[in-house]
């Protein structure tokens, strides 16, 4: 096992390459989510005042 | 009488220019202060001098150029002028194409003087200002044309000057780059046709292309 | 006139918006599976290089981030031509949506490099032609981002940028080349080519299994993104207004 | 030669400007154009010139969408917005003559609209040197370089003084006579015969 970590010496290279990999990864995923939760209360807050919606036609 | 829709808006830039003199005398006061900056920032030697002197000039020409494209479609815009342009029948891409070509000419030939000057105050050996002036007759009107289309698509906003470097640095680099080197082996007395030949197809390329992409811009810009 | 009428009727945003949600939780459940395949394949299976030993497992990471960096830029110039020719509004959602997930693949691609290169070559940063152009690359989806801020209504604010996609797609190859000519040019045979060393089937399975991967993880993020972003735009129909009346009654 | 409009909507942020308007606007008819500040006339004037795309609806020249032909619709319209669309560092002579280029006139026709609009002592003046009323004639004046059907407006009397104002109203009746149609934004009353006039209320539409 640990000779799986040290990576033949380069194993910091190794898991800072991946760890910032994912890091990245993770900090995206975790904007999406947390703008799609800003979105969703926006919307409900505003539909909750809004009484009638105009139905916008979903052509182009 | 109606004239060909290229050369109406040149002749209002020459018009104008001669009016406002201010307005073309900034990049070319520009260009000169950024060159002399390099040898006081750095050790005046003949040799360093030589050898970065293409990649002086020309990226102070690029910059100069950067610094003119902000007030191309302002003045316009604000007046009220570029509406029309867009709403008059003729072709949107060829008034625009012509308006670019103007700001050009008033900038190009006192830009050739400065930087034969200074070519020579960086000591550019003799034989390669020749391949300086051509390089930059080529190339500076693919910044120009490549600068007005980012003019273009930041003239509605506020401080757009900052946005037009970000936008515009990628795209100048194969100017540059083409640009320096062809002077860089015609003062090692290489051959400069390589670099001459991208340089004109890159040129060409923008001719095209750049006044379509132009008139969709403003057309953009004005639907705020 | 038939294609557009086909593309707007499949393209319509309210469609678009329930198609993604029913393939999200599927992609994000194949997507953990061939990442854990591929970082299996590339950590243990995968033989060590006889030059460069386990350093070279970071290719893994970074050669599908620079593929990917290249290929987003590739999808937004595409969907940019279509919404500005065809006016088609989930083109443009994708073209917005895409331009931060490009950005964040060519930075891994870029961090990821030069973290190869300094047990390869002893520094940080080589100005090798593939990482000059990556670091151009990210310049050019920084322009997109930041001309995309600029304007307030985001309707013209897509247009805008689908130009600039345009623009730069067209410009791409160019810098490449011109960066590639410009390296060859001053460095020479100096510097090795951060070229793929001819790689032995074990070593290339993984690294098709994390592109595969990554382009999951663009195909996850973008429609999170794109739903959002139509959530945004069509914030007063009557699909929505449901949506929100279902959503705040669970 | 008419201009017609089928459910027109436009949002603008959060607010919906204007939505399903529906008219249509024949020959020697002049469509007023009225509202409080800020409740979107502008924005429908620009939407009518083509310089902005709705949010939904369709505007049809003589039966064919705008965006369909916007070089030759472009031939039959003028347009006036807010600000002058003269340049300031040019004369008065210099900017008209542009313009009959650009709309591609006859250059004789600039004498007697100068004549016209009694800017012919102020000829060779810089624009920047005028006054606003003086620059809001001379943008008049471009209206009536060369022959278009369709003119549109967006408060086209802000600082007019007296003459400016009777100028223009005679100005407009002429050309309504001729066939041709307008569309004006303006809180101004406006001194035209009411047959020619059909009033559209954009505040009403809230």
């Amino acid at each position: 096992m640990n000779e799986f970590l040290t990576m033949g010496g380069y194993g910091f290279y190794i898991w800072t390459a991946y760890g910032v990999s994912f890091l990245v990864l993770a900090v995206d995923a975790l904007v999406n989510r947390l703008q799609q939760r800003k979105t969703l209360q926006n919307l409900a807050q505003f539909h909750q005042t809004q009484h009638n919606p105009t139905n916008i036609l979903d052509e182009h | 009488m109606a004239d060909f829709s290229f050369f109406i808006l040149m002749q209002r830039e020459f018009k104008i220019a001669s009016r406002s003199v201010q307005q073309f005398l900034l990049p070319i006061s520009f260009f000169s202060l950024v060159v002399l900056l390099f040898p006081l920032g750095l050790n005046p030697s003949p040799q360093l001098l030589q050898t970065i002197a293409p990649g002086i000039l020309w990226v102070a020409a690029l910059l100069a150029i950067l610094l003119s494209l902000d007030n191309l479609f302002r003045e316009d815009y604000e007046d009220g002028f570029l509406e029309l342009l867009v709403l008059s029948p003729r072709p949107l891409a060829l008034l625009l194409a012509g308006k670019v070509a103007g700001q050009w000419l008033i900038i190009i030939l006192p830009l050739l003087l400065i930087a034969s000057l200074f070519g020579i105050f960086l000591g550019l050996p003799n034989h390669s200002l020749g391949t300086l002036l051509i390089s930059l007759l080529i190339g500076t009107p693919c910044l120009m044309l490549i600068g007005a289309i980012a003019a273009a698509l930041t003239v509605g906003l506020q401080q757009s000057s900052v946005l037009i470097t970000l936008l515009l640095l990628p795209l100048y680099l194969p100017v540059l780059i083409f640009g320096s080197s062809a002077v860089q082996h015609a003062s090692t007395g290489l051959s400069s046709n390589p670099q001459l030949y991208m340089l004109s197809s890159l040129l060409i390329l923008t001719l095209t292309l750049a006044p379509l992409a132009m008139s969709a811009a403003i057309k953009i810009s004005l639907s705020q | 006139m038939m294609i557009t009428h086909y593309l707007h009727k499949i393209a319509s945003p309210a469609a678009f918006y329930l198609f993604c949600g029913r393939c999200l939780p599927w992609l994000i459940a194949l997507f953990f599976i061939v990442l854990a395949l591929g970082l299996y394949g590339g950590l243990v299976t995968a033989p060590a290089d006889y030059q460069q030993g386990d350093a070279f497992r970071i290719i893994y990471v970074h050669v599908p981030a620079a593929w990917m960096s290249l290929f987003i830029y590739l999808v937004m110039a595409i969907n940019a031509a279509v919404a500005l020719i065809w006016r088609i509004k989930i083109s443009e959602v994708i073209v917005v949506s895409s331009a931060y997930i490009g950005a964040s693949f060519t930075f891994l691609a870029l961090v990821t490099g030069s973290l190869w290169g300094k047990p390869m070559w002893g520094t940080w940063w080589t100005w090798d032609a593939r990482l000059t152009s990556e670091l151009v690359l990210l310049f050019l989806y920084f322009s997109i981002i930041a001309l995309y801020n600029a304007y307030e209504d985001k309707r013209v604010a897509s247009k805008a940028i689908s130009i600039l996609a345009l623009v730069g797609v067209i410009n791409i190859p160019i810098i490449h080349y011109s960066v590639v000519w410009w390296n060859t040019l001053h460095q020479g045979a100096t510097v090795t080519k951060l070229d793929k060393p001819s790689i032995h089937i074990d070593m290339l399975i993984p690294l098709l299994e994390m592109a595969f991967a990554f382009n999951l993880y663009y195909l996850i993020s973008l429609m999170q993104r794109a739903r959002n972003e139509i959530l945004k735009r069509e914030f007063n129909s009557l699909w929505v207004k449901k949506l929100c009346q279902e959503s705040s009654n669970e | 030669m008419t201009l017609r409009v089928e459910n027109l909507t436009c949002w603008r942020g959060k607010q919906a400007l204007f939505d399903r308007l529906s008219f249509t606007l024949e020959p020697k008819k002049l469509l007023l154009v009225e509202g409080s500040n800020g409740c979107g006339k502008t924005t429908l004037l620009k939407i009518l010139a083509g310089l902005r795309p709705p949010t939904s609806g369709l505007v049809t020249w003589q039966q064919t969408p705008l965006d369909a032909m916007t070089e030759e619709y472009n031939t039959h319209l003028k347009w006036l917005g807010h600000d002058n669309g003269m340049s300031r560092h040019l004369s008065v002579i210099e900017n008209l003559r542009i313009n009959a280029n650009l709309f591609a006139c006859e250059a004789k026709g600039i004498e007697t609209v100068l004549h016209q609009i009694g800017l012919k002592p102020f000829q060779d003046t810089l624009v920047k040197h005028l006054s606003a009323g003086m620059k809001r004639r001379l943008a008049l004046a471009r209206l009536m370089l060369g022959h278009s059907s369709l003119w549109i407006l967006d408060e086209p009397q802000t600082s007019l003084d007296k003459a400016g104002v009777a100028l223009f109203e005679s100005l407009t009746s002429e050309f309504l006579d001729q066939g041709g149609s307008v569309v004006i934004a303006s809180h101004q009353p406006l001194g035209i015969a009411p047959n020619y006039i059909q009033r559209l209320n954009l505040s009403a539409c809230h």
